[in-house]
């Protein structure tokens, strides 16, 4: 942590303390329509009934669990090719996030199908993709728990992320030559009647306020790290300042 | 509002995402919150105040 | 007597949960392990449920093996062990205290992760409660019988596999009667107690044997 | 007394007394640290006995001792007060007779080692120097006779080397007792010194028959 890189976090908190009020208004008022449109303007779908209802949750909650992760991804070239010093700061709050989205378009998918398909788990190839990124998700945020420099493990999680993002397409591309070998009967197709427009606007508007909401607490996890960081400075300042009187030296320099 | 045969599961969807997004904000303020106590600790033993400018701290 | 043992078991936590800890890290494996397992016999769903319980079961045999090789060289590495060994509190009661911190940090949450992994192998709610049950009597058992195996190899600088390797066949009766247990709770004809009672027992034996051969290892350790 | 492990040393005999420091030097390798570890109860004597006069009967001697080795025993995860704490309450206290230890206060030994504004921190934050304070600290939050300090003023600057020898020397004039094994001088008041020289193969031979 130079000086340099003081530069920049301070100018991001004082641009975020700006904006973020406003996010979050528009996150609620994003809500506020969308759950409104989903329950009472949306129709049920005449064969799946109202469990459809589920989908304006669980799509955009997994849309957003692969946004995430290409955040991430972009993220973790900040940090390895150009340094920046709010990348690895960027991807590291984006993980539990990305893990929490993904756990809930994992569950949801999950009680969307057992009305549907009859059970709670199949190992679908995109349901299994799914899984697997949530697995890296979390194999991430061990990695940089269990490390205590945060420059270094930002580096090591950057190089994971991006070995990850190429890898992420083959497993896709893998599970689903993998699946067709072994179709299981009951796995019922996700294709489901056309979109229709009385369908598709509710599920805009909470794609809409679910990406506000990523946001708004991906700023606010920001803000933490930033000042995580900045204790942790001070703290090694803290330490350094051994006796205070060789202390209260270094830090006031003429008297 | 009637939600037909298989309410118990959108509500199950709904509360959990609910829980979930509700549990992420809380971790989040919850760290804030730490985080701006240490810091103040640490700032009133009079560390702080050097960020790009070397300004004298402020005396206790 | 009691505010050691209070200071040990707070101690061992704080370690387990804090940077650096890895307590959850082993709920990861065993995810990951469970997962990786359909892969291997394919996405049949009847034949998943009927291995689902022994899946389970490895799982955490494995999960908490690979976890428990720090148990005693974390505290060797910084010099803590001979300051434990020479602190005049009983050495039996030690290890069981740090078993008893390491269970709660890391065989808990396996625990509490294995009826969501049971949805994943289609089990049914009967064979989820019953693996759960099985896996929480047992998972003590494989935390104590593994501390002998921590404690053996205290002293060398890669023990994790070979740990793993002196331990696995003392743990095949654990891994037996838990998994037959579960699968009784299925089938109906087989009693559902029987087996999980002589699991009980063997958690209970090991509650004995394990800190005892844990503490005498440990005392020859700093020779 | 000796020990008998691989190579160390036999026929060795001394007697310490309340109040009093005992030096041990020689070159290096001769066995000053199995000496100390010996003395802790790490390492067990092949033949002879160690003996505490007046210690409490139903404890090993070793129970009645502080053991200072080259590894610091400090947890980077824990904050420096709670690694304290932790062997202060550990660690079970001996009391003998002639041996009156002063009441320390976790904060107040770790004022007087100069690292108190660190006790909120993390021990991650602390430099060698400090880490090795920080272990030091710990043999006066549980009162011992007995202290065995392998090479104590190692990694320590002057100042604290300063210090700690006033401390060291407190302790004796409390009647405790000091072993220490070092290369450098230490200005302690009662001090005797055991000098340790290398076995010759003659006295080396039987003793590998024993180990």
């Amino acid at each position: 942590m130079g000086i340099l890189d003081f530069a920049n976090p301070t100018r991001f908190m004082k641009l975020t303390q700006l904006v973020l009020p406003w996010l979050v208004g528009l996150c609620a008022i994003a809500f506020a329509v969308g759950l409104y449109m989903s329950f009472f303007v949306a129709p049920e779908d005449y064969q799946q009934g109202d469990t459809v209802r589920i989908m304006y949750i669980h799509v955009p909650a997994a849309w957003l669990a692969m946004m995430c992760y290409s955040i991430m991804a972009i993220s973790s070239l900040g940090t390895l090719v150009w340094k920046h010093p709010l990348a690895d700061v960027s991807a590291k709050c984006a993980a539990p996030i990305g893990a929490a989205f993904t756990f809930i378009s994992l569950v949801t998918g999950s009680l969307w199908g057992k009305p549907m398909w009859g059970t709670y788990w199949v190992w679908d190839a995109r349901l299994t993709s799914v899984l697997v990124l949530f697995i890296m998700y979390l194999g991430l945020m061990a990695l940089w728990r269990t490390m205590e420099d945060p420059i270094k493990a930002g580096k090591a999680a950057a190089i994971l992320t991006l070995v990850g993002a190429l890898n992420l397409p083959i497993i896709k591309f893998s599970v689903d030559w993998w699946n067709t070998l072994h179709q299981p009967a009951s796995v019922m197709r996700m294709d489901g009647p056309t979109i229709h427009p009385d369908i598709l606007l509710p599920l805009a508007v909470m794609a809409v306020a679910f990406t506000l909401l990523f946001f708004v607490i991906h700023l606010m996890a920001m803000r933490n790290e930033i000042l995580r960081r900045r204790v942790r400075t001070l703290r090694l300042r803290a330490a350094s300042a051994a006796r205070p009187a060789g202390g209260s030296a270094t830090l006031q320099p003429a008297e | 509002m009637d939600l037909g045969p298989h309410a118990g599961f959108i509500i199950a969807s709904y509360a959990i995402c609910f829980g979930v997004v509700a549990g992420l904000i809380l971790w989040v303020r919850l760290d804030k919150a730490r985080l701006d106590s240490t810091l103040k600790d640490l700032e009133s033993q009079g560390l702080a105040k050097t960020r790009r400018t070397p300004e004298k701290p402020d005396r206790q | 007597m009691s505010s050691w043992a209070l200071s040990l078991f707070q101690r061992e936590l704080r370690l387990a949960v804090r940077v650096g800890g890895g307590a959850l890290v082993g709920v990861l494996f065993f995810l990951a392990v469970v997962t990786v397992i359909p892969f291997g016999v394919g996405p049949d769903l009847n034949l998943l449920a009927r291995i689902g319980p022994a899946i389970l079961w490895i799982g955490a045999l494995l999960a908490t093996l690979l976890g428990l090789d720090r148990l005693f060289q974390a505290d060797r590495d910084d010099g803590s062990l001979d300051l434990i060994l020479m602190a005049g509190r009983p050495l039996e009661l030690v290890v069981l205290i740090k078993c008893l911190a390491h269970w709660m940090a890391t065989g808990l949450p396996l625990v509490a992760a294995a009826p969501v992994l049971a949805i994943f192998l289609n089990l049914e709610p009967t064979a989820i409660g019953a693996v759960t049950l099985t896996l929480a009597a047992g998972t003590p058992a494989l935390t104590l019988i593994g501390a002998i195996g921590a404690s053996l190899t205290v002293t060398l600088r890669r023990g994790g596999l070979l740990l793993a390797v002196l331990v696995i066949p003392l743990t095949i009766p654990v891994l037996i009667f838990g998994v037959s247990a579960a699968d009784a709770a299925v089938n109906d004809p087989v009693p559902f107690m029987t087996p999980f009672l002589i699991l009980c027992s063997l958690s209970l034996i090991s509650l004995v044997v394990g800190p005892f051969a844990s503490a005498a290892a440990l005392r020859f350790s700093s020779d | 007394m000796d020990r008998g492990d691989r190579r160390v040393f036999a026929g060795l005999s001394f007697s310490l007394e309340s109040g009093n420091a005992l030096v041990v030097t020689g070159p290096n390798g001769v066995g000053k640290s199995s000496l100390l570890r010996t003395l802790a109860g790490l390492v067990s004597l092949s033949e002879g006995s160690l003996n505490l006069e007046g210690g409490q009967s139903e404890r090993s001697v070793a129970e009645h001792t502080h053991y200072f080795g080259h590894q610091s025993a400090v947890k980077p995860a824990l904050s420096v007060k709670e690694n304290l704490a932790f062997w202060r309450d550990f660690t079970a206290p001996a009391h003998v007779s002639n041996f009156d230890p002063k009441e320390y206060g976790a904060q107040d030994i770790l004022e007087d080692l100069g690292i108190g504004h660190t006790s909120e921190l993390p021990a991650a934050y602390l430099s060698a120097g400090q880490t090795r304070r920080l272990a030091v600290a710990r043999l006066f939050v549980s009162p011992r006779p007995i202290w065995l300090l392998d090479e104590p003023t190692s990694a320590l600057d002057a100042n604290s080397e300063a210090q700690l020898i006033d401390l060291m020397n407190d302790h004796l004039r409390r009647g405790g007792m000091i072993v220490t094994a070092t290369h450098t001088p230490l200005s302690l008041s009662p001090l005797q010194s055991l000098r340790l020289e290398a076995l010759s193969i003659e006295d080396l031979a039987p003793l590998e028959e024993i180990g």
